[in-house]
């Protein structure tokens, strides 16, 4: 066991796939000599070369275009986009070769290309750079999408990703890089949860709380507060974005008869909808209260000085968990 | 201030100083130094070409009569197709746009698999390295950025005897895509030829709607070399092709070459071509037929006979034949391989669909009221 | 009243906002001589000539991106991408400037820009010509989005978009391009119901049916074929896919107690969810059964052989109205 | 095969020649028959650099001190934007990236407008006609597009008194965009002089890593003149922009100026240069500071004095002082402000959101736990 920070759990993830597998590769903007911009893979050009490590031009469909082509000689890159809001002009390459190949081919393709993409706020950034642009990778079939939340399962998930058969486009929650953890370093990739599966991080009896990524953390904080109200919080960790863990969702909600989904990224057309639409169709009979959803608003992410009130805190969300109890 | 007009000119044919041409619209000989024809066969060249347009012709009736949803006529650029597609090695790899029939020709696909796409019963399903030769790619330009990955990918293999070629058209070079494949290749020397039929239409918008100076010259800015070939005359596509092949395989980087072409087809079988272009601009690129000027310089210079010629036109008919027959005898896929090959692991979702699916489906089988 | 399709109802209402105000533009791919690949824009360039409606170059981000341009000059221009399939190239400049710009400048930049989008399938097309793209458009604050459903509603909303000062992703259902009806091209602008409005098309009492675009032709085929069964379905044609008319839907729901959305984009994180679970909110008490949603698998549109299996039809719509009243 | 390392060498200075110097590092003017600087007002060019550059110095204090969250710094890019900048007439339309607090400065925008940007306040808002400079583009390459559609504008308007410049980087070469709004600028002739500043930099990547052949040389491939200035000469930035301005406005379409400059400091404050590059190499630019070398031009050829010197200094510091107490004095937004300005029309759902959390504000204040 060793206390690292989720960056640093990232980079000690890739550290050992580009050790286990030498068809792996990195490859985006500055993440070579200055172990990109959040140093999630510093060092790592050093020890494993520039031609594995790569450096690339500024153009982010060209990055997941090459990767492509790179994943059709065999290679398995992971590409970095530097931030969120970037993530853009690759929609063409994902959206219609990544995650198409495969089925347009019948199988006979393969592309397991991982997309690193740092996301949400709360970093008191410019314009751009604290996006979650999560649900348009959701919907696009053949893609796996998926958010890590903590630097244990980030040291795993990252490995896991880069071994999936499948593109995978894998979120990193940005605001908790520097977050600290015990993470066990030495443990066997094969006894890590599955890529799809969810996980509850906080057992819980009366309301089930779903989220993932930056939000993870802000939800125990707020099962913790609950508790004083004499209130039981399970908090569930997603986890999976694409496909849903709907199992052990629907477990948790048939217990509780309470749900709450949240997310930074706008409620409107967000991922929180699927949620609630499939939670409310398993779950009809079982429901208390409608499946309350707690994100970002239908508008551009604003100016630093105000993202504290677009983004979900630990208020709204036991907001919404009380009115649960309303109905 | 002075807006260009797109105009309506004809375009005028012109082998321009620039443009490499090693035989002629009369089917003469011309040596170029640089390019040497040494070892081209060019009755092979000839039969491949004819086999290719029979199959586009039997391909375009197929859609008339409705066994394909549609067509990409690729009639007026065999040369360029079978040319450059000659000048490959075994080994080499190419990433095709939509409209390369005489390169998936060349390269030993089964002309079937192209039907199959375009009758609607697969997106284009063939293992890409089997003929190294890649699925065909329909968004524009996408495919350039592919092909410049998988020559990053020879590099890092070490390996000095494979090289990449791609395909695509004239209106590709304005998508933002080309440019990008452009600059990567560029930068890390990728071992690449990008291959540029102009066939002087993006559908009906002609070349000058996509930049003022000749296509070739793009390259030169971003630091490689580019060169214009007469795309009607399959020696020059060839010479000048595997001369580029092999400077990509000696590492000196990537070329662009543009096939200096005519798209005589419409864009597809859907469109309308005379709403765009003149009929007589259709005639004058007619005496720069492609087959026309390689069949006189055989009869000529004897390479050549009559029986030959009327040997391959027989061996295209029986491959329309049989090509024709085999398309009529493609099975519509069974409606649950829609769930197949989305994911190579497991999706919950998806088998619940499927399951759900498969379910619904059975339901109208008891009923005995079949969809 | 004359009797058009729906291509040329759009036509006409082009021709008319290219008369009403000589800023508005159309550009795009083949949309001067040619007429547009689906001739939607037939003969405009030869009245209006060819600086107003425009044939661009190859490349889609440079049409949304230069209309962003023109309209920062004063223009209105109305960009047509060719086929839903291609317009993720103008991922970028559509998310990233089109929607953004006007809260950027704290309202002092306003972009009236209309993005046409033939979209669907149904029409035995090849890869990428039948897609369903609209909720990343909806999901993404700033922009309107919108789809028209039959000739006499086109005719009206492509003006009304054309006259909106929000930037409107309009979309055009390909398949239905050639349907015929009565249009009233006399009838004032002013008549026509709003663009964030949704419209009662068949009144119903026993479920209510909520669809857009190409769908809504079969979902009134199906409340007939329900009506056989006893079973009143009311329809309603949502148009405002950003916003969603809540009002007419809500009124509708409480009063049928049941409700079925219908669209051919996937399910998974589609539009359905987010309206399943705002109806749910506010219905939760009124609902019989749960918000039930019938849409394209969670896969890659597939080959036009087996597009039909894919497309929600009549019997699919009627099976999910039927499970309805299972609960 | 030798795929290009991307080594560690210094970037050696050079005049090449095809770089257009009109004044030397050591402050000797020299004459250009094509580019003269009738009219140049030097001391004014003085007084721009030697107060953005105070402007630049004092916003990095503010970010250190956390009164921004992000600047970033165009140290040793002031000749070049001040020099462009100064070559456009008052009609005449900028499209900035993020680095262009020189040419803000010239086109008359309120630094405070630039500081609301970095502190967090909002995201760079005003408007763009007043001073005829548009926003801020963060997402590289994007401006590039839209300045080449208002130079469409303006073809469209028959106006022939204004034209556009964009500004970008070296690393915006490489994006799709870019390549696309040249593509677009050439088919349309449109009036639109492209402005790439060549800071060597693109965060940590080297101009070699977006391309093997120069910047400038970029354009020729798509049909119009591209030139490489000395970025770092103010007079010949002034000199060759207002040429290129004048083309532009007389119907000749676009040009391509590549202004070879130098990031002297980091990418942004965030930013750690010392990771990537070495001290020496930005030791040997601080011998062709932009602004020493005017300094010794004007004072060699007596066009200013000591006094002169200290005044824009002291003037200088008025400004930082005057600009720091604006800035702390900026009042964050009202929480509802996040509502505002994101349609022209009314959207239902915004609004019932808007009530929701207005309601749930007020919750707070009634139970007197505000936020
Ligand atoms: C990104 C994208 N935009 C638009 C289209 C629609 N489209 C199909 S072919 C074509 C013209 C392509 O012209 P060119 O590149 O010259 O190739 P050609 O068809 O002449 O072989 C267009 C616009 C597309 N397939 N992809
Ligand atoms: C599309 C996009 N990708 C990545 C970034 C992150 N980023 C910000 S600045 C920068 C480097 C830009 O280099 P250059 O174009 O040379 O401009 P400079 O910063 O040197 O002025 C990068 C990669 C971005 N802003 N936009
Ligand atoms: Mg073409
Ligand atoms: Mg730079």
């Amino acid at each position: 066991m060793t206390r690292i920070t989720l960056s640093r759990a990232l980079n000690e993830g890739l550290r050992r796939a580009l050790e286990a597998d030498e068809k792996v590769m990195i490859m985006g903007e500055d993440v070579g000599r200055l172990g990109g911009v959040f140093r999630v893979t510093d060092g790592l050009q050093k020890d494993f070369g520039e031609h594995r490590v790569v450096d690339t031009p500024l153009a982010e469909s060209g990055i997941v275009g090459t990767a492509i082509g790179l994943a059709l000689r065999g290679y398995r890159p992971v590409c970095e986009i530097q931030f969120d809001g970037f993530v853009y002009p690759a929609t063409d390459q994902i959206v219609s070769q990544l995650a198409k190949m495969r089925s347009r081919s019948r199988g006979q393709v393969a592309l397991p290309v991982v997309i690193r993409i740092p996301f949400g706020g709360g970093i008191g950034a410019v314009e751009h750079h604290s996006e979650s642009p999560e649900v348009f990778f959701a919907h696009t079939a053949g893609l796996r999408v998926v958010a890590c939340a903590d630097p244990a399962d980030a040291f795993a998930m990252i490995q896991l990703a880069i071994a999936a058969e499948d593109p995978v486009i894998f979120f990193e929650p940005k605001r908790r890089y520097w977050d600290k953890a015990e993470v066990d370093m030495a443990a066997p990739l094969s006894d890590a949860l599955a890529l799809d599966k969810a996980r509850v991080v906080q057992p819980g009896a009366d309301v089930t709380l779903l989220s993932y990524g930056p939000l993870v953390r802000t939800c125990l904080e707020a099962a913790l507060a609950a508790r004083e109200d004499g209130r039981s919080v399970e908090v569930i960790d997603l986890r999976s974005l694409s496909p849903l863990d709907m199992e052990t969702i629907i477990a948790s909600v048939t217990r509780t008869g309470r749900c709450v989904v949240a997310h930074e990224a706008p409620v409107y057309a967000g991922l929180g909808g699927e949620i609630a639409a499939r939670v409310t169709e398993r779950c009809f009979y079982q429901l208390e209260a409608p499946v309350l959803r707690v994100g970002g608003f239908a508008v551009p992410y604003p100016p630093a000085r105000t993202e504290d009130h677009y983004l979900p805190d630990l208020d709204r969300i036991l907001d919404a968990v009380d009115q649960t109890f309303t109905y | 201030m002075a807006i260009p007009s797109r105009g309506h000119h004809e375009k005028e044919w012109h082998v321009t100083a620039e443009t490499i041409q090693l035989l002629t619209p009369e089917g003469e000989r011309v040596d170029h130094p640089e390019y040497p024809v040494d070892g081209a066969d060019i009755r092979g060249m000839y039969r491949d070409m004819v086999l290719v347009r029979r199959i586009d012709s039997e391909a375009i009736a197929l859609q008339r009569q409705g066994e394909l949803g549609l067509w990409a006529s690729l009639l007026g650029q065999e040369a360029a197709q079978v040319g450059s597609a000659r000048a490959l090695s075994p080994k080499d790899m190419a990433f095709p746009s939509y409209r390369e029939h005489g390169v998936a020709w060349c390269r030993g696909l089964d002309p079937l698999r192209l039907l199959e796409m375009f009758r609607g019963v697969t997106h284009g399903a063939w293992d890409p390295e089997e003929h190294k030769f890649h699925l065909y790619t329909v968004v524009i330009g996408d495919q350039t950025l592919h092909a410049t990955g998988y020559a990053m990918g020879i590099q890092r293999d070490g390996s000095e005897d494979e090289a990449v070629i791609t395909y695509f058209g004239d209106g590709a070079t304005s998508q933002g895509d080309v440019s990008e494949a452009f600059a990567w290749a560029s930068v890390f020397n990728a071992p690449l030829v990008f291959f540029c039929q102009n066939n002087q239409f993006a559908i009906s918008a002609p070349p000058e709607r996509q930049s003022r100076a000749p296509i070739y010259q793009r390259a030169s800015g971003f630091g490689f070399p580019g060169m214009r070939v007469d795309g009607n005359d399959v020696l020059a596509c060839y010479a000048v092709t595997r001369h580029a092949l092999r400077a990509a395989r000696d590492g000196e980087g990537p070329r662009l070459i543009e096939a200096y072409t005519y798209r005589m087809g419409a864009h597809t079988t859907t469109d309308d071509p005379t709403r765009y272009r003149l009929a007589s601009e259709l005639e004058a690129w007619r005496l720069r037929d492609p087959i026309e000027r390689v069949r006189a310089y055989l009869a000529r210079s004897g390479e050549a006979d009559g029986a030959f010629f009327e040997q391959v036109a027989d061996e295209a008919d029986e491959l329309a034949g049989k090509l024709r027959a085999a398309c009529l005898a493609l099975p519509d896929p069974p409606p649950l391989a829609l769930f197949d090959h989305v994911y190579a692991e497991r999706s919950a979702v998806l088998e619940a669909e499927r399951a759900q699916y498969a379910a619904y489906l059975a339901g109208f089988e008891e009923r005995g009221d079949g969809r």
